[in-house]
């Protein structure tokens, strides 16, 4: 299309502009992104503890096979208690070490990992129901603790719905910053090319032929500048996952994820309508009037 | 203008281009219209009714300033430097509103004209700017052809097109430099390949020959006569006394914000006083 | 001076261009200034460990009296050992613990802090026997752990000099960052105002006075986005600080501290000298020859 | 040119400005200077030297052009539209590098000066550019007054001589006003005074008055010349035959490359014929 043509040669020969311009588009949507990026790995995690809804007796070392039995039997008489499994020290350091060469990890004493009963909380009422047992269980001179994960899935939860305020605090200030960003670039480039615009408009030009490219130029910054960011924010991430996987694994459970791709398509879509609404806006005052050379 | 003559009438005639305004737009009487309506061609194209215009209060440029043009006139706008011609033919092209007064342009007001509007008008006039307002880093042709590109005409009939009116100003082989590059005649020429290029219904020339040698000058004089034979209305303005000798056509004087109309040249005698004297 | 003038007076005609540079070099020093707080940070925390010198033997809850004693003396009869102190399950729970009132430490069974012997070692000879005396300190039913801090100690120094020369790299690429983005704003500002830089050469202006403005602009535009950097992570800073602050100090061992305002004026200093080295020399070439009109 | 007199003769003399120039700067001397050796006053100024000058290869605009000027000359200057009268004073303030040949002003090389030198010899030079070359969004006054701001003349004094020069081309009181707000002859007027403020030992205008109406020409032709009474020497390139006729100048036409000399205006009539050809 024409309109297109003409918003690249304009582009080719202000690229200095448009380079800087889009350098700092990317950089509000590394902003952005990033957010979005905590916000979808806390959420995950989240999951993964909430659908489990499990819970352990930690035990010390020197139960016996028959203490054990005796508490897998109470826990499984407990209504809303199911598939209650006995991990024994070995597999619990197992679990947690993985595959890892952490030196520090390996280091650590047996007994930093006890065996332990893990089971399965079936509804609300049964981790309740656990809470008023877990005193009992203490109790138990071979129990050495009781872990619910409630008190951890609440913080999570509480540390997403932080995390997702975030988000939309910073889209709101990635908003503001790609609208002053591209109108700032736009009226620039109007005023680079205020001899053409001006010759555009004594010949006869409409105000959309005129600013047809401005707009096109407008979109582009901004759809460049999100698919950068999720550029960098890529390989930020890949980066960090392959230098710290183990311990980022160990901490979350899960290695991290990245942004769905659909969310990167919305990123990059909400970067080009911003830009281009933004270069339409800009300029509506000034091509009103007349422009003076 | 709408009154007089139904719609249908603006038909595009052979010899220029279909300039098409969508609905809303300036929908001036187009020159192949006359055949349908033979008064329209002893109509005013132009009139200026008690136009007063000032940039800042205390210093008013036109002082209720009244000038008829008919329609295929050819006349010479002169005045001293600063007298308002340049401001006379903005107000045409509607690069300025007019304080008061109205500015008639085929029966419309264009100082009462929409914005969006303004270009349909503009795309009637033909302007030959005191600056050129050349870009300097377009090629000459580029320059030249933004004139049809504007009017959307195929990218084939603009090519040879322009390089008509290029050969017309001289400036035949010129088309690839770029603009900057030319010497100050050269672009003065770049400016009036522009204004003729799309063929309009008005031509403005604001001080075409400064620039120019005095054979090309009255070559450029000649190349305005021809196009005007054509049918189009001229506005000359100019300070260039020989070229006014050259021929003898209407002249309006600018003098105290007020135009003053010199019929048939400078033969009248207190004309030229009163020319000496501005 | 004139200059100054000239340059101030030149910066408010352009002022939409040079805030979106100053926002450019702002977030490259943001990301500089960040690494060097990381590695502050950092750095202190090794400093807390290794200048402290300490190891701790923890006890099982049900160690007696005399069984601590028996230990305490063995330690202190290790040479190069000093300064063995008793910390009681009680008052480990208080030190880690604090003034914090997050209810999922608070909810940490008395067993998460188990009764210690803290002592000093006193070299690095001292560090090694430790090492073979822990053997010995484990295989009693009464010690649960033996912890030197060693291995954390060597993790922190690699994580330290990975922030070293990652500060290094950003450095680098803050460098080419701001040079970039003033060396293009310059030449923007340039080409803007490309009509007065002719009048200036034509009436016989000698390169220094055409240049001496953007030079000032130059060093301006480095110095004030390096001083809006500090100023951004000043605050980003105090809100993580004042939001963090509890579970940060329990994890480093103390609040974290800001950039020494040493390091913030040699930031500012280096965002003008590099804004003004920028600016000199990417005017240089096209001054030379004449600009067209 | 430091061969005949030696460095200490070059003070200023009471009427014009300290310029001064660093060590290896251009040195000009100043026009102070003749009392000193009275035959300078004699000796050419500018001196053209088998000149060639082509933008493209294949298209030369100075071919062999040779031309002397003596000091104190004021010197028309004309040729058609793109014979090279804007590339012919390009060259002297060093806008331009000749191809081939030597062009010397005050018996220096301006053809190979040293770029650092450039700007003290555009010091002794005042020049009114064709295109003017004024900044738009400056006002009137800081447009004319940058001539003396880059000799560092103080404040006080640039205000009043700019004061002066806006009155002499008769735009006093315009002194606030935006340039881009003044009309085409107004503009050329404060490109005039810009060119005249600093006083300059050489004053080159390239079309200074085709913009401006017959009687402002006349006008700011006198000023011309006044400024060339005081000793200042002229080049004045122009297509305004009247204004040729109005005093009998020395007049030179640039043709296929080449200057030709007419002295004593227009009265040789081989010359005119050329002039009515070219
Ligand atoms: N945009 C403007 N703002 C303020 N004053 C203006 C503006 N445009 C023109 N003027 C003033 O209005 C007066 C008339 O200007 P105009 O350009 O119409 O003169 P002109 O007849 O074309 O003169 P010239 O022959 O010198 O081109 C001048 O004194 C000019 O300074
Ligand atoms: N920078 C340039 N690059 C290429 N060609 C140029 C350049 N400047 C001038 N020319 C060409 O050189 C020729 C002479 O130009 P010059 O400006 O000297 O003419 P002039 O005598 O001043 O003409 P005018 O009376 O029209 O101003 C012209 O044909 C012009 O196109
Ligand atoms: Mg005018
Ligand atoms: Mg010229």
């Amino acid at each position: 299309m024409k309109v297109l043509e003409r918003a690249w040669r304009a582009t080719k020969a202000d690229l200095r502009l448009h380079v800087l311009s889009v350098f700092s588009v990317a950089v509000a949507f590394v902003c952005l992104a990033a957010a979005l990026l905590v916000v979808v790995n806390i959420d995950a995690v989240r999951q993964r503890w909430e659908q489990s809804g499990r819970a352990s007796v930690y035990l010390r070392s020197d139960a016996t096979s028959q203490q054990v039995e005796k508490v897998r039997a109470a826990l499984s008489a407990t209504p809303g208690v199911g598939g209650v499994r006995f991990v024994s020290s070995e597999e619990a350091r197992r679990e947690v070490l993985g595959a890892s060469n952490d030196d520090v990890l390996t280091a650590l004493p047996p007994e930093a990992f006890p065996a332990s009963l893990e089971f399965e909380l079936q509804d609300d009422a049964a981790s309740e129901r656990i809470a008023q047992l877990s005193e009992q269980l203490r109790a138990l001179p071979y129990v050495e603790a009781v872990e619910t994960y409630e008190a951890w899935g609440e913080r999570l939860k509480s540390l997403l719905s932080g995390g997702v305020s975030a988000a939309l605090l910073l889209l709101g200030v990635v908003l503001l910053a790609v609208i002053s960003v591209v109108s700032s670039t736009m009226r620039m480039a109007l005023q680079r090319r205020s001899a053409e615009v001006e010759v555009l408009k004594m010949v006869g030009a409409t105000d959309g032929y005129v600013r047809g490219p401005f707009v096109v130029e407008g979109a582009m910054q901004g759809a460049v500048g999100a698919a950068a960011a999720v550029g960098i924010l890529g390989c930020i991430h890949v980066i960090i996952r392959s230098s710290f996987d183990g311990a980022l694994g160990t901490l979350l459970g899960a290695s991290p994820s990245f942004l769905p791709w659909t969310a990167c398509v919305a990123l990059v879509l909400l970067g080009a309508i911003i830009g281009a609404a933004t270069a339409a806006v800009s300029l509506r005052q000034p091509l009103v009037g007349e422009t003076c050379s | 203008m709408n009154s007089g003559l139904p719609d249908g009438s603006c038909g595009p005639d052979g010899g220029h281009p279909a300039q098409e305004s969508p609905p809303g737009g300036f929908r001036p009487l187009l020159r192949g219209s006359q055949r349908f309506d033979p008064s329209a061609a002893h109509r005013d194209i132009l009139v200026f009714d008690d136009v007063h215009k000032a940039y800042r209060e205390d210093v008013p440029v036109l002082k209720g300033l009244s000038l008829e043009i008919a329609r295929g006139e050819f006349v010479f706008i002169t005045g001293s430097s600063g007298a308002g011609k340049s401001t006379l033919l903005r107000l045409i092209y509607a690069a300025e509103r007019a304080d008061q007064g109205r500015i008639l342009f085929l029966g419309r007001d264009v100082s009462r004209l929409a914005p969006s509007s303004v270009p349909f008008l503009r795309r009637n006039i033909g302007v030959v700017f005191q600056d050129f307002k050349l870009v300097p880093n377009w090629t000459v042709s580029q320059n030249v052809a933004v004139s049809l590109e504007v009017l959307g005409v195929a990218p084939k009939v603009v090519r040879q097109r322009v390089g008509e009116a290029l050969d017309r100003v001289g400036l035949a082989g010129r088309g690839r430099d770029r603009a900057a590059n030319l010497s100050g005649g050269e672009r003065q020429r770049i400016a009036i390949a522009r204004a003729i290029v799309a063929e309009p219904a008005l031509l403005l020339a604001d001080e075409p020959t400064g620039n120019l040698d005095p054979q090309l000058a009255v070559d450029i004089l000649g190349l305005f006569e021809d196009i005007h034979e054509t049918g189009v209305t001229v506005l000359f303005a100019t300070h260039d006394r020989s070229l006014l000798d050259v021929r003898p056509r209407r002249v309006v004087v600018l003098d105290e914000g007020r135009a003053t109309d010199i019929r048939h040249g400078l033969n009248d005698d207190a004309a030229v006083e009163r020319l000496k004297v501005a």
